[in-house]
């Protein structure tokens, strides 16, 4: 999503009280080419990953190698140990895989949830707990919020975007960071 | 965009909140100095937790003998609490991972406080299998790990299916309440006051979160793989936890429904306990905005399914028992019904299948107390199946000669209520300390701030 | 996308690994493996080995004599000490060998430090190891030779090493034939 | 061989400090010590057991007997296989000698009264004081004992003789009655020899000749022989006669439960019966005359035609008629010896079923009357001292009899006892004395029988104890008698070098001879037999009518306790937790009671109730026992102790303390038969320590039985437990299965798997035969000292917690007190069944249940981590868990433990082995001899006891081992087999009755 030229950029981020008008300003903004954009809810709100134009998570992935490793560690570990030392309980086999299916199913769901886990706060970039970034607190209450990052000679045409949609508060950021 | 004539989202299940920011307050200030009650009831827990350590240091010091056990009936109190808290357990990761899957629209106020109950009532149902150990000191045996003796658990013994069924349980449910608490913490912190100690805490448990559009977007993908592999998982811990009955020989076991039989009574049993938890919350904080009645409306009903669910399951053992022609299978519900232990199945049969049936009435399900009081005895009722179940079965086995009574002794007795003092203690710590109400996932149901319409006419 | 199959990929590296881990720990012994250090010796003197084994050639079994036809290996009488020793006056320790007879002359048996000793719960036939062909320097040491003053050596007593050694000359894996 | 030298040598014994030791731990911090021999005794190899002969004392029986010692250490007792009486079994009490001998309670020092207690002396103290006190009482002294050896014996009539005094010989259960009526009968002062096996037909009138009276252990085997169906499909019947039914009873064909006190008349009605039929009565013709079918049938309240019919079989059948026992001896006891004599004189049997050709010379045990007449001269201040050896008389009298204030009139009273009993309470010295174990002695329990009995370990050091013959002969030669010898066993050598010469010196010399004895445990020598004599006219007028009884209620039965016998046993753990055989309760006393009485009266199982006789009462809660009649209760003998020990103390009542202590007319023996009592609810209740959940098997095929014409005609393959297998085009099949348990079944269909190698290792397995069991449970003690099996207590076992590896289970299924008729109760030894398909090995988390390749079920103690999950999915629930640390036992209990055998910490879950102890000795022992382990080499405990011969155990794959061809009967049965696809290994041969039986589909 990046079109920058340039390392300089400085950055606005404006707060909105209105879901129409943070969604309304994305899309302006996009249609103008300021692809550097990050947006703040107090929810998971689709109508504002749609104008950020989202489709998959590669998450699923995560879920998917863990599951499948989980189960074939479930089993490799399962058939492993019993034959390590052969003892026969109760007539079974001693490689008695329906019984294994169910330690296997375990470590699937095992693996593929912490698999998940690493894989979400991989893509979510935190933790991270850097403090200095521009925000706002009210973005976790109730309000909305657009970080726009341009380069300086383009910031005038950005905040003028910004404003146009009724801001609560623009606030300026100098040097520019992404919000990752 | 909504019209003035459109009914706003969210109104039908929360029509008295206003604004976001409404939520935040009501909910975030129960995080503020905790009253009395609490410290009352803290104390209650902890004395609960010096009992529990003491009747189970008792035990480990005198031997698992100090409990009311015997030959024919090897297990009884602990392992009935340990299925008890075990099936608790399953409503928190049903309402949040289940109705999540199926959209259920009256989920975001309550899943948070059942997730937490879910979770700690996993930790409380995980102290038993350690509980009933003879020797618990070797309890690590227990788990694969590789050792000098080059000795494996048996993988084809449904404890260990426990063991893998149980951490596993805790682990993924704990996760999904973390990860699902996340943005709600950071809600916290930024309404914290900066450079005190809560607002530290919460700067370190939320990792940072700034509801930025990519965290949500991997939040919301990762949510919902976690649920799905969440809903499975549910069924097969109860599962699991059946067969450590069902894939015994024992008369009263060995059946085969006992997999969704346990589960449907764990769903009943959840339910039940996430309404008598939520009731007294509801009223000591004034969360009627955001749990309604309809909210306990929904709760009931399911609590009525799954109970006839159960019910038609407990119907069924006494018909497959008698249609079977066993001996020993007849005889072991005959002496259920009438035996030794008949005060204990009619507590079960009237707690679970009786007094369910008033939640047929819309005026009883639209009645906090009422709902109060009949998921009381749910509660209690769903231990005495257990009591029951593992008991009676016992008891009465192949061999006449051997059938013998168990009465549970006063370390049982300590240890049982001594768990509940473990469960509330975490639970209260949990509703001072972390948002007991989803934030973020209310607002989602909520009408969205849309502006004025004379802006958009003067636009 | 391909980082993020990498890092799953390793996820699957890293329970295979666990698991090379957990056979090499089966073949090793670990850490609770490990010869104990006894507490300091406690003997009135130190019985030598090296004066009777490699000097004079007595076998193993003339005073450990029940090592062939018992589980215990026994440990030699005083009197078959002073069967020689009645008559043999050692230059090299005069002192200790005097000491001997004093204990014979009172008929007080020497208390000596147990040095081998296998937990309550395993049966260790020597009779079936002897029969079988197993030196005794196998599991004792070098002892008369290397070994003057009886030590601890080479092993820990501890199932895993019993094992190795069962599993090496395809002898009884039962459990049964140990504990009972 | 110099007692003191080796005494000490033997106390520096290699290995001791382990001997308590269990699953504690590996690791210790603590320098273990290795104490050498200073002088290795020449058959002792540390690791190897030695085994010496012995003979057992616990009762008069004599049985020969094996004990076993490992480094020193006495740790079991076995029957010596070579003795005619034991013939290698053994009973429970005799396994609990032992516990005899690690008691700790046993004194640990001489004492002497001080105050009210006592303070311990010096042994030098003590002999002088003996010595003096009762050297100078001169005649006016008296010597109580029990019955003991001949040699011992014999210099205890030495010292009363030398001194003028008098010696007592008393047993609480006397012979007397029996060996006076053998007198009157047929001028013979003897005890008859029983021969069961040559019998058809055996009719005990309350004879409990499989638990305490003359010879259990031995009536046992014959008795088997006799009464157990044969290969040819034969069986003995079995009848008894008597008001309650005891666990000989339970082991009967038929139950006649007469009144109490009518078995006289109704013997005499039988004999009449046959003179009537033409048999000859001798000079009781006219006697008998009186006694017709339908007087005795009113007597004894039973109909007449079933003395007629029974005397009608009793002449036709080779027969043999016992009794009445000790719990039948009222005031007729004589009479009742006489007429059960006269009856079998009369069918024929003298000479065959029943000898008295040989003159017995032991003197008779004195009776009740003689032991009242030293309490009379103590009570008129006649007696200066008092000697008690092997009598307990302020235990065994009734209170009426007022022992102890006669016994304070007493100068000087002496106990010499290996523990502190109620009489040596009331004495003023008490000498500590060797176990039998530890002692010289021997033993002659019958003509032409003697054993040797040698000190089978060095005293047990925890207790400065002398050789009982040694404290005699230091007061023998303190009295002033010349004795030659310096301590008892050179004056037993000195006695048996006579008696060697005497019988022409069999054997070589004497030393030889005495090697050989020792060795072997039996001197056998020819007896002189005299012919079988004919009846002869008693010299006496003997009254056979049921004696009047005391009082108005119910009839009181008072019996000998087959556990503890006549209270003897009451401080051993394995005998107090023995649960009784018939009433399955353990440690306290109980009241039998017809449940039907019971119900009327408004009473419960464990109901406290006090049983009032005119002379006393006691409180005892209700057991309900269908084995006893309507208008009788029953109370045990052997509990109530109150200064016996720790085990001993405050268990159950002593029924005694009821009785009058009246004597009965002829020979003077505790009248039993006294009392009636009555029954008061005391309106609390008590939870009986049982192990018993329902005597109701419900009509499950757990102990099924034939009828012997069912036998005959042969039991269907239908019967005989098939497999069913699923057909490929639907349907099911029986799987074939020839034979059960066959050695070619193995593995049987359906458990292919879970066979690691089936050509080579062997399927140990068992085979028991139920019509051989009489449920006397010597098994389950055998057991316990083999597999240091440990004892609960009390209130845990009420909780039903007992470690018991081996339940005898017990069903009734035919018991009916109200007429005569079929009596059917099946006894069930409940073992760990070493399933193929075993519930329980799958279930357990850590492996420490599995299955062995030699076919055992293994349990891992040190592995098990204590789920208990293996015991709740077990069928047979035999599996026992240490629900605490039982196996912490006193010094020197711990003594006994066998230490091939892992002592077991608490929350461990233990069950039968197989005795795989004895499985891996005898494979190490043949593979180091380099040869092939016999099929029916090993030998478990449990089969080593059984005096019935009942269980067989063996490897099942070679068809040529005994369990492999007993298992081939078609009477075996598999428990629970097919309903559960649990593939035992333990083979069940069914229980054949005369009476018709419902078939239970197996």
């Amino acid at each position: 999503m990046s079109a920058a030229t340039g390392t300089a950029r400085e950055g606005l981020l404006a707060s909105y009280e209105y879901l129409d008008s943070t969604v309304d300003t994305i899309t302006e903004l996009r249609e103008k080419g300021f692809e550097e954009i990050t947006a703040f809810a107090p929810f998971p709100e689709h109508h504002i990953e749609h104008a950020l134009g989202y489709h998959h998570s590669p998450v699923r992935l995560f879920t998917l190698v863990g599951g499948l490793t989980g189960a074939a560690a479930g089993f490799a570990f399962t058939v492993f140990t019993s034959m390590d030392w052969p003892l026969v309980t109760g007539g079974k086999p001693i490689v008695a895989i329906p019984a294994y299916v169910i330690p296997a199913f375990e470590m699937t769901i095992l693996f593929g949830a912490l698999a998940t886990v690493i894989g979400v706060l991989y893509n979510m970039r935190i933790p991270d707990l850097k403090g200095d970034v521009v925000y706002d607190p009210d973005f976790s209450s109730g309000k909305f919020g657009i970080y726009v990052t341009a380069p300086p000679e383009q910031m005038g045409t950005v905040r003028s975007i910004l404003e146009t949609h009724e801001p609560t508060q623009i606030q300026t950021d100098p040097k520019g960071r992404s919000h990752g | 965009m909504a019209t003035a004539t459109e009914k706003p989202r969210g109104a039908q299940t929360h029509p008295d909140i206003r604004s976001y920011g409404e939520v935040n307050e009501d909910i975030l200030q129960m995080l503020s100095r905790p009253g009395k009650w609490w410290w009352v009831l803290l104390g209650m827990s902890i004395a609960g937790i010096g009992l529990l350590a003491f009747s189970w240091g008792n035990q480990i010091i005198n031997g698992i003998g100090v409990s009311g056990l015997n030959t024919p009936v090897g297990w009884g109190a602990y392992i009935t609490t340990f299925v008890f808290w075990v099936g608790i357990a399953h409503s928190g990761t049903l309402i949040s991972a289940v109705l999540f899957l199926f959209r259920a629209r009256w989920r975001q106020s309550i899943y948070r406080a059942a997730e937490a109950m879910t979770v700690f009532a996993v930790m409380t149902a995980g102290l038993y299998p350690l509980i009933h150990l003879g020797r618990v000191w070797h309890a690590y045996w227990l788990f694969p790990y590789p050792n000098q003796r080059l000795l494996w658990p048996n993988f084809a013994s449904p404890l260990v299916w426990d063991v893998f069924a149980v951490t596993t349980y805790f682990t993924v449910s704990s996760l999904f309440f973390l990860l699902g608490l996340i943005p709600d913490i950071a809600a916290a912190r930024d309404q914290s006051k900066v450079g005190t100690l809560r607002h530290r805490l919460y700067k370190a448990i939320s990792f940072g979160w700034r509801g930025t559009d990519r965290q949500w977007h991997h939040f919301g993908k990762a949510y919902l793989y976690l649920a799905a592999l969440a809903t499975p998982l549910v069924l097969s811990v109860h599962s699991v936890v059946s067969w450590d009955f069902a894939m015994s020989i024992v008369p009263g076991w060995t059946t085969t429904i006992f997999a969704p039989y346990f589960v449907a009574g764990a769903i009943f049993s959840g339910i039940a306990m996430v309404i008598t938890i939520l009731v007294p919350i509801r009223k000591i904080f004034g969360l009627e905005k955001y749990l309604t009645t309809k909210h306990f409306d929904a709760m009931a009903k399911l609590c009525l399914v799954t109970g006839l669910v159960v019910f038609y399951a407990y119907l069924t053992e006494f018909f497959m028992a008698w249609y079977s022609g066993k001996p020993s299978e007849r005889a072991v519900f005959w002496n259920r019904a009438f035996g030794s232990y008949w005060w204990a199945t009619w507590i079960m049969l009237t707690c679970n299948g009786i007094i369910p049936i008033m939640l047929w009435f819309k005026r009883v399900r639209y009645s906090i107390p009422a709902l109060f009081v009949i998921t009381l005895f749910i509660n209690i009722g769903m231990w005495f199946e257990r009591y029951v179940i593992i008991v009676t079965s016992l008891s009465h086995e192949y061999i006449p000669f051997a059938w013998n009574v168990y009465r549970p002794s006063l370390t049982e007795m300590g240890i049982v209520i001594g768990t509940f003092g473990w469960f509330f203690f975490w639970m209260l710590l949990f509703i001072r300390l972390l948002p007991p109400v989803a934030l973020a996932e209310i607002k989602e149901v909520l009408p969205p701030p849309m502006r004025p319409k004379k802006k958009e006419v003067a636009r | 996308m391909k980082k993020q199959l990498l890092i799953a990929l390793a996820a699957f590296a890293a329970v295979l690994g666990s698991l090379a881990f957990v056979q090499a720990q089966s073949n090793g012994g670990s850490a609770d493996a490990q010869a104990q250090t006894g507490p300091p010796h406690v003997n009135p003197f130190e019985f030598p080995h090296e004066p009777h084994v490699a000097v004079n050639n007595i076998d193993c079994m003339y005073c450990h004599f029940s090592a062939e036809r018992s589980k215990s290996a026994g440990h030699p009488s005083m009197a078959s000490c002073m069967g020689c020793h009645a008559y043999v006056q050692g230059d090299a320790q005069a002192a200790d060998i005097n000491q001997l007879r004093e204990f014979w002359d009172a008929r007080e048996p020497i208390a000596w430090e147990r040095i081998y000793r296998v937990a309550d719960h395993v049966y260790f036939p020597h009779m079936r190891h002897v029969a079988a062909g197993v030196e005794c320097a196998d599991c004792h040491g070098d002892v008369g030779y290397e070994i003057n003053v009886v030590e601890r050596v080479q092993q820990p007593l501890t199932m895993g090493w019993c094992l190795n050694c069962h599993i090496e000359q395809g002898a009884s894996l039962d459990c049964t034939v140990c504990h009972y | 061989m110099s007692d003191g030298m080796k005494r000490r040598d033997f106390l520096k014994v290699l290995g001791v400090s382990g001997a308590g030791a269990g699953l504690v731990g590996c690791s210790t911090d603590q320098v273990e010590k290795l104490m050498p021999y200073v002088v290795p005794p020449e058959d002792i190899t540390p690791g190897v057991a030695t085994w010496y002969s012995s003979v057992c004392g616990e009762c008069s029986a004599g049985c020969g007997t094996w004990v076993k010692t490992r480094e020193g250490r006495a740790i079991k007792v076995e029957g010596n296989p070579n003795h005619p009486v034991s013939g290698g079994a053994l009973c429970a009490r005799g396994h609990a000698s032992l516990q005899g001998l690690y008691n700790p309670d046993r004194l640990s020092q001489p004492m002497r009264r001080s105050g009210n207690g006592f303070e311990a002396i010096s042994w030098e103290e003590a002999e002088s004081l003996l010595a003096e006190r009762v050297g100078g009482a001169g005649n006016r002294m008296a010597l109580v004992t029990g019955k003991e050896g001949p040699t011992l014996s014999g210099l205890l009539d030495g010292i009363v003789e030398t001194a003028g005094a008098r010696r007592v010989e008393y047993e609480p259960l006397s012979e007397a009655p029996l060996r006076e009526a053998a007198r009157l009968a047929f001028g013979r002062d003897v005890i008859p020899t029983y021969r069961l096996d040559e019998a058809d037909l055996i009719v005990s009138f309350g004879a409990d000749f499989l638990e305490t009276w003359l010879s259990p252990v031995e009536y046992g085997r014959s008795f088997t022989h006799a009464h157990a169906v044969d290969a040819d499909d034969n069986k003995g019947r079995f009848v008894f006669l008597s008001p309650r039914l005891s666990l000989t009873g339970q082991n009967a064909d038929e139950w006649v439960p007469l009144q109490p006190g009518s078995e006289a008349v109704v013997a005499l009605a039988m004999a009449n019966v046959l003179v009537r039929g033409g048999a000859d009565a001798g000079p009781y013709a006219d006697l008998l005359q009186a006694y017709t079918p339908e007087s005795a049938a009113q007597e004894a309240g039973i109909p007449a035609s079933t003395i007629e019919e029974l005397a009608v079989a009793f002449g036709e059948a080779d027969s043999l008629a016992l009794g009445p026992g000790v719990a039948a001896q009222g005031a007729n006891a004589t009479a009742a010896n006489l007429a059960v004599l006269v009856l079998n004189a009369v069918a024929g049997n003298v000479g065959s079923t029943l000898q008295v050709g040989v003159e017995n010379r032991a003197a008779p045990a004195a009776s009740h009357r003689d032991l009242m007449e030293v309490v009379d001269a103590m009570d008129r201040g006649g007696l200066e001292a008092v000697i008690f050896y092997g009598a307990n008389p302020a235990y065994a009298l009734p209170p009426g009899a007022g022992f102890a204030d006669a016994l304070g009139s007493v100068g000087f009273k002496v106990a010499v006892t290996q523990q502190m009993d109620e009489t040596a309470a009331l004495c003023d010295l008490v000498l500590p004395v060797r176990h039998s174990l530890e002692d010289w002695g021997d033993a002659n329990p019958r003509p032409g029988l003697w054993s040797i009995r040698q000190p089978t370990m060095v005293p047990v050091p925890h207790f400065d104890s002398r050789p009982v013959g040694d404290v005699f002969l230091t007061l023998a030669r303190g009295l002033g008698q010349d004795v030659d010898s310096g301590s008892f066993h050179e004056y037993l050598q000195a006695r048996w070098e006579e008696r060697h010469a005497a019988l022409g010196s069999p054997g070589g010399t004497f030393d030889e001879f005495w090697r050989e004895a020792l060795r072997t445990g039996v001197v056998t020598v020819d007896e002189e037999t005299q012919a079988e004599p004919s009846l002869q006219a008693p010299d006496r007028a003997l009254t056979f009518d049921r004696p009047s009884l005391e009082g108005d209620g119910m009839t009181l039965v008072v019996y000998p306790s087959s556990r503890l016998g006549d209270g003897r046993g009451a401080n051993k753990p394995w005998l107090q937790e023995l649960p009784d055989p018939v009433t399955k309760l353990a440690w306290h006393s109980w009241v039998e009671m017809n449940p039907e009485t019971v119900e009327e009266m408004g009473l419960r199982r464990g109901d406290m109730v006090r049983v009032r006789s005119p002379h006393g009462e006691v409180e005892v809660p209700v057991s309900p026992y269908p084995g006893v009649r309507r208008d009788t209760v029953a109370i045990s003998m052997g509990a109530g102790h109150e200064n016996y020990g720790r085990y001993a103390d405050g268990k159950g009542v002593n029924p005694m303390s009821l009785l009058p202590g009246t004597a009965e007319d002829v020979v003077g023996s505790l009248n039993h038969l006294a009392v009636r009592v009555q029954i008061e609810p005391t309106g609390q209740w008590r939870r009986l320590a049982t192990i018993e959940g329902s005597s109701d098997q419900y009509d499950r095929p757990i102990a099924p039985a034939v009828q012997i014409e069912d036998l005959r005609a042969g039991i269907q393959d239908a019967e005989r437990y098939p497999l069913y297998e699923l057909q490929g085009g639907g349907g099911f099949l029986p799987v074939p299965v020839p034979g059960g348990g066959a050695p070619e079944d193995y593995p049987l269909a359906g458990a292919q798997y879970g066979n690691y190698d089936p050509e080579e290792n062997p399927r140990w397995a068992m085979a028991i035969d139920l019509d051989k069991c009489t449920g006397c449970s010597a098994c389950v003690v055998a057991c316990q000292s083999e597999n240091n099996v440990a004892s609960v207590g009390e209130d845990q076992l009420m909780m039903g917690r007992d470690l018991h590896w081996i339940r005898m289970d017990r069903y009734f299924e035919e018991v009916d007190a109200t007429q005569p008729g079929p009596v059917d109760v099946r006894f069930l030894p409940m073992i760990c069944q070493h399933c193929g398909n075993a519930p329980c090995e799958p279930v357990c988390p850590v492996y420490a249940a599995y299955h062995t390749p030699d076919g055992l079920n293994g349990q891992i103690y040190n592995r098990c981590v204590g789920t208990r999950y293996c015991a709740n999915n077990c069928p047979y629930k035999i599996r026992v868990f240490n629900w605490h640390r039982f196996s912490d036992v006193p010094e020197p209990l711990n003594w006994q433990y066998n230490p091939d055998v892992t002592v077991r910490d608490e929350g461990v879950m233990e069950k039968c082995s197989f005795c795989v102890q004895r499985i891996r000795e005898r494979q190490n022992r043949a593979t180091v001899e380099g040869r092939i382990l016999g099929a029916d080499e090993v030998v478990p405990a449990c089969q080593q006891s059984c005096p019935a011969e009942a269980i067989v155990f063996g490897n099942i794959r070679d068809p040529e081992s005994r369990v492999a061809q007993v298992s081939q009967d078609q009477r075996t049965y598999r428990i629970y087999d097919i309903l559960i696809n649990t593939q035992p290994a333990v083979n069940y041969l069914r229980k054949v009755t005369f009476h018709p039986v419902t078939s239970i589909e197996v």
